[in-house]
């Protein structure tokens, strides 16, 4: 078993306890979509690309009075340490459900009744937080596709790890950690829109836990906000 | 379809009404429970199984207990799993088919919920390390849906795992043999309880009925354990929470989990 | 192998070749299901379920001149020893059929175009013979729904054991035993809906099974009976 | 649609009216069977085959044996499977993709005909107990589907398993080894044959044709052995029988049976 | 392993390397197609089935400008060594796509709108070559259907077995042998509409490979066409 | 619908026009292939991977290398298995479900490219004989369909192939167990490289885009080994080729293919 913290608080990828991993966004990166992010967050690639709002198929799905949101997380064979299996597994569907209502308080649909806007993520490399990266480019590819929205929708994960409250928790500490509290948020709204924990955490520790969370939330949005700064409102050379 | 917009606009503008006053449709308080009632035994074929109503909604569920090749890189540990399928007699909006999202979502957070508790000493259910186990299949058949499936689905499958018994297996030319007429009691370490709230507008309400539901604006799952711990969450719906409103879910859960547990500890 | 019939004529479970097992039948057992019923008949414990008449998805299944019926009768993983696959398996997909096939004569869609009955059976836990008190709960939760019938359907299977013919096998006797005949019938129309056979028997045997058989369907209905007028016409308390 | 119902009820008022004078619509009598070959040994690659052509319909089944694991349980016995399929050549309104409940019936009914006569002596299909036994799959291709593909089916399935070689196979280090060159015949025991009646107002006819089963209200499938038994039963249709109907179907069944018997003997 | 080829250039199963092996063709065999052929190539046995043009389910397949042709290869469980699972495999599937590909050149559809034409192909039993074989009875199948073409399509294996190019690979040719390349040929139109390859061939080996092909295609063209003339030109006795 | 068959048309009618001034719609040469760029090594978890870029076409392909059983009568030879999606990202069209005919075309094509040149020797990959060897999954994900797939993902797979890294596993108690920090490089024996051509009216065009195959007669991939080999095929489309043109097209396979294997050579 990997020591995940040593004596000085530093975690076993060299971080601090309130230290989020590298991450890197580029906007637009998908010809064929009608938006698209590309997020590295830390080892973690993924992939995200949004079409619509546009015609239902099977039609019956279709709503009169607004549009609706689909949602797809999918992991390729070769993102793992062991190959998966391509067909979805039952995590990538729950998974898919829990970040399509991460963003539906963020997007406004009420405009494009009988369509539906598609949400397409792929994970080429997990590395612990996927759901969480995955938000993060959803939610900027979503506002590349020019859907309205009332606020970016954020999302990192806190945790409990060698006894200590941390936040952004990577591969390693997901799997021998104590707790893992992946966590969606809307900074302006200041709405949690995903939360889920798996492992053990006294009330308090709760307590750290979920604000942590929001405190790496709201550093990833303003990591967002400059990547959507950078595509739409400077001169890209 | 316009017609059916507007008849859940109504009602949720009569709960919310209702709300204010600190009341519900079905005369309930907002951290009321509807009557829960727990049978055990009631499928004698499984090695353990439980009845639940929770108000008009009620689940059988069914434990299997047999021997079971474990998973890669987790041979020292038995196999738990659970599944849960809504019965199309349930509901009319159920189909027969592959489980849709809200199905696999329910029996993944069923599981979860006995899993990060650590209710269950999995160690304990090794027979050959890395080669032969024992495997726990938690079945869940929700026979009518009438709301928060969720905790009823959570109560029906700890209380069926508190109540079975464990076949011993003994290894003979490297397999595993069943010992007639022994068996022991499960390996329980915590007795996990799940607690489900929605938001209504500004109202935290828990163990929320199908009309609750239906014109919710997001829905808390958390789970704790015996020692007063939270183990797991999961958030759902169309809308989020606040920072304060996670807070005071927390607690809810945390006091109504301790009522609750007392009525699943006399399973034991 | 258990001795299935001691010199007496007392089978394993203590029945007389003529006896059937203990049948107790509650209707109206659920809050959604437009009629419903539940059967213990000996160790079986059966829910049935019915919906409709309503409309018919996908559409193309619709028949213009008349309603439709579809049946569902699947088994809980935990009903057998071994654990079942949730998925249908191919005898619960040829058992749906003729149960489908049995019902049937009895019900009258004609005044219900373009809609489907749906006859959803639960089997909770399984102990031989379930098809038959599957048909047993299923014809009452028709009757509960308000379909129009033109009869009750009454089932119960004979069979051969130990050299003798038997009513209403159990499982013991499914497994051990010589032949096995499921009958449906409909008791005031005096006909047979449903009738098969595993096993082997002579011609005279053959002629005693379904008589047998007959004359065990016969006792079933008076106590669907008896369960329907305890809902309909007495005070419950 | 309306048309076609209008056009099916003319069609049931003239086939009832010809019955009513003994007679059908292809001119035979009520217990004709229409002109039935069988011709064997169609798929040399097969361990067995058969093409049987009943009326216009055909089929087309050939017999695989190969070791295989016994199934749970049954390790005394071979294991013995039949499967059918209507290709989507047979008949314009099959389709392609996973079995219909008519094609499960159907597979599973000529099934139980050879394993409920007990044909086959399985206990001589066993190579080493519970671990290795050899397996014989019997699969059926409709290739034209024009009435009654039960008994078509069966006839195939038996007359492909009457004239099959099964291969030797040895044990050599716990694994079993094709010995070349030798061959058995199949340890058959009885011949079982399939008769189907329809019922069709109050006459009872056999071998019904695409346009009787159309029309039919009610279906019989009786199999019976060579020492007279009868052995296994398939009632399907959108109506029933009276109790006189199953018996007189039994006698009809014994005595057809017997001479399609005769023409399944030659083939061993 | 076999000898593929003795000293005098005569084959394993005695054939010259110009040689086709024997061939017979049924036109009309079937009594539900609207088109049907059964052809014997060698050890190879298929049925093929036209329906059509017929409506086209689901209905958002169908084309408004012109009909479609959909095309099922399939092998019977039977039809192998090792018996074959009945669901298709990716094999059949890829095989029933180039089927298809290889027949639209020949086929006249425009007149036709929104309806489809059926090309159902049964492997009985497999021995090389299959999917050439498949289309020769699959093109007289079309004709024998009266659906409109430009030219019959005639399809025929070369190869490169014992270092020579030959003539219609069977199935130890295909198993042990250097290269196998099967070939669609309209002979009038003189257009290549199916051509694959596995092996490995020279530039040179290239060319002489898909001429000894074509002249393959041109001997089974005379087959086919006496086949129809036999049908429809002459008296049956 | 009818207006997009009579744009297509006009479409056509633009390209054909264009290809007899030798000229296609973005530009290039009848013969000239798009840029393309090879990047490996990008998915760092995978023994290797490469992302190509062949115009706006793009290609994530990931290679891993693990333990396996191998196929039942080629136990002297590593398993190869290549896979392809195209991601419903990557194409309005695509739809996420079991893979089209088109999708299992394409990866079909990618692996026997690869399988059929003998790229690989997979004698090299046995770990016991008939018990244990390595398998090589290769698995394509399409990011952006722009046109050409089956060589973009060709590129994609060689490359990764070209660049992993084969990690080293040793038999201990009969069961492969890996050697950590030892690889090896692949067992590579020559570089195939896929030239798909489509044919627009007389025209020979090499690197189709999308535009171009929405309107193409016919395609044909060739792949060619370093030996200046011919060593597989794949026609497709709705329309032939004559002899001259597939001649022709084996002599562009071969010469662009020598271009294409020199970028390729780097990555070894």
């Amino acid at each position: 078993m990997t020591q995940l913290m040593n004596e000085n608080g530093i975690r076993c990828d060299g971080r601090r306890v309130d230290q989020l991993r590298n991450i890197s966004i580029k906007v637009g990166v998908l010809k064929n979509a009608d938006g698209s992010a590309y997020i590295e967050f830390g080892k973690n690639k993924i992939l995200a690309g949004v079409f619509g709002p546009r015609d239902v198929h099977p039609k019956h799905m279709a709503n009169q009075d607004s549009g609706i949101l689909r949602c797809r997380y999918h992991m390729s064979p070769f993102s793992v340490t062991e190959r998966k299996n391509p067909a979805p597994s039952r995590r990538e569907i729950e998974i898919s459900k829990v970040i399509k209502e991460a963003l539906l308080p963020a997007v406004i649909l009420k405009d494009f009744p009988r369509t539906v806007v598609d949400v397409f993520i792929e994970v080429l490399q997990a590395d612990g937080g996927t759901r969480c990266a995955a938000l993060d480019a959803a939610s900027i590819a979503l506002a590349d596709a020019g859907i309205p929205m009332r606020d970016l929708v954020s999302a990192c994960a806190a945790g409990k790890v060698a006894d200590q409250i941390v936040l952004d928790i990577n591969n390693e500490e997901d799997q021998e950690g104590q707790a893992d509290m992946p966590i969606a948020y809307m900074p302006n709204l200041e709405k949690i829109t995903l939360m889920q924990l798996d492992g053990i955490l006294s009330p308090s520790e709760y307590k750290k836990c979920v604000q942590t969370g929001i405190n790496g939330c709201k550093l990833v949005y303003e990591m967002q906000r400059k990547a959507l700064m950078d595509k739409y409102f400077t001169n890209e050379t | 379809m316009a017609n059916s917009v507007i008849l859940a606009q109504l009602k949720r503008e009569q709960i919310l009404e209702l709300l204010k006053e600190g009341k519900r449709l079905d005369g309930r308080g907002l951290e009321d429970q509807r009557p829960l009632s727990i049978d055990v035994g009631v499928i004698p074929k499984a090695n353990g199984s439980a009845r639940v109503r929770l108000g008009d909604t009620e689940i059988v569920t069914g434990v299997k207990i047999q021997p079971d090749k474990p998973f890669p890189d987790l041979g020292d540990k038995g196999i738990l799993i659970c599944t849960a399928e809504i019965l199309p007699l349930a509901d009319p909006n159920a189909e027969p088919g592959p489980p849709s999202e809200e199905v696999i979502e329910l029996a993944r957070v069923v599981d979860r919920g006995i899993r990060e508790t650590e209710m269950l000493d999995l160690h304990q259910l090794v027979l050959i390390e890395n080669k032969s186990v024992i495997g726990i299949f938690i079945d869940s058949s929700v026979t009518d849906a009438n709301g928060n499936l969720f905790d009823a689905c959570s109560y029906a499958s700890v209380a069926a795992l508190l109540s079975c018994t464990v076949p011993k297996y003994e290894i003979q030319n490297e397999a595993p043999v069943l010992v007639e007429g022994v068996t022991s009691k499960p390996p329980v370490k915590t007795i996990p309880v799940s607690v489900t709230m929605a938001r209504i507008g500004d109202h935290i309400i828990i163990d929320p009925s199908s009309d609750e539901e239906a014109c919710m604006d997001a829905r808390l799952t958390i789970t704790t354990n015996t020692e007063g711990n939270i183990c797991a969450i999961q958030k759902g719906g169309i809308d989020g929470f606040t920072l304060e409103q996670v807070i005071r879910c927390s607690e809810i859960a945390l006091s109504v989990g301790t009522k609750i547990r007392k009525q699943l500890e006399k399973l034991m």
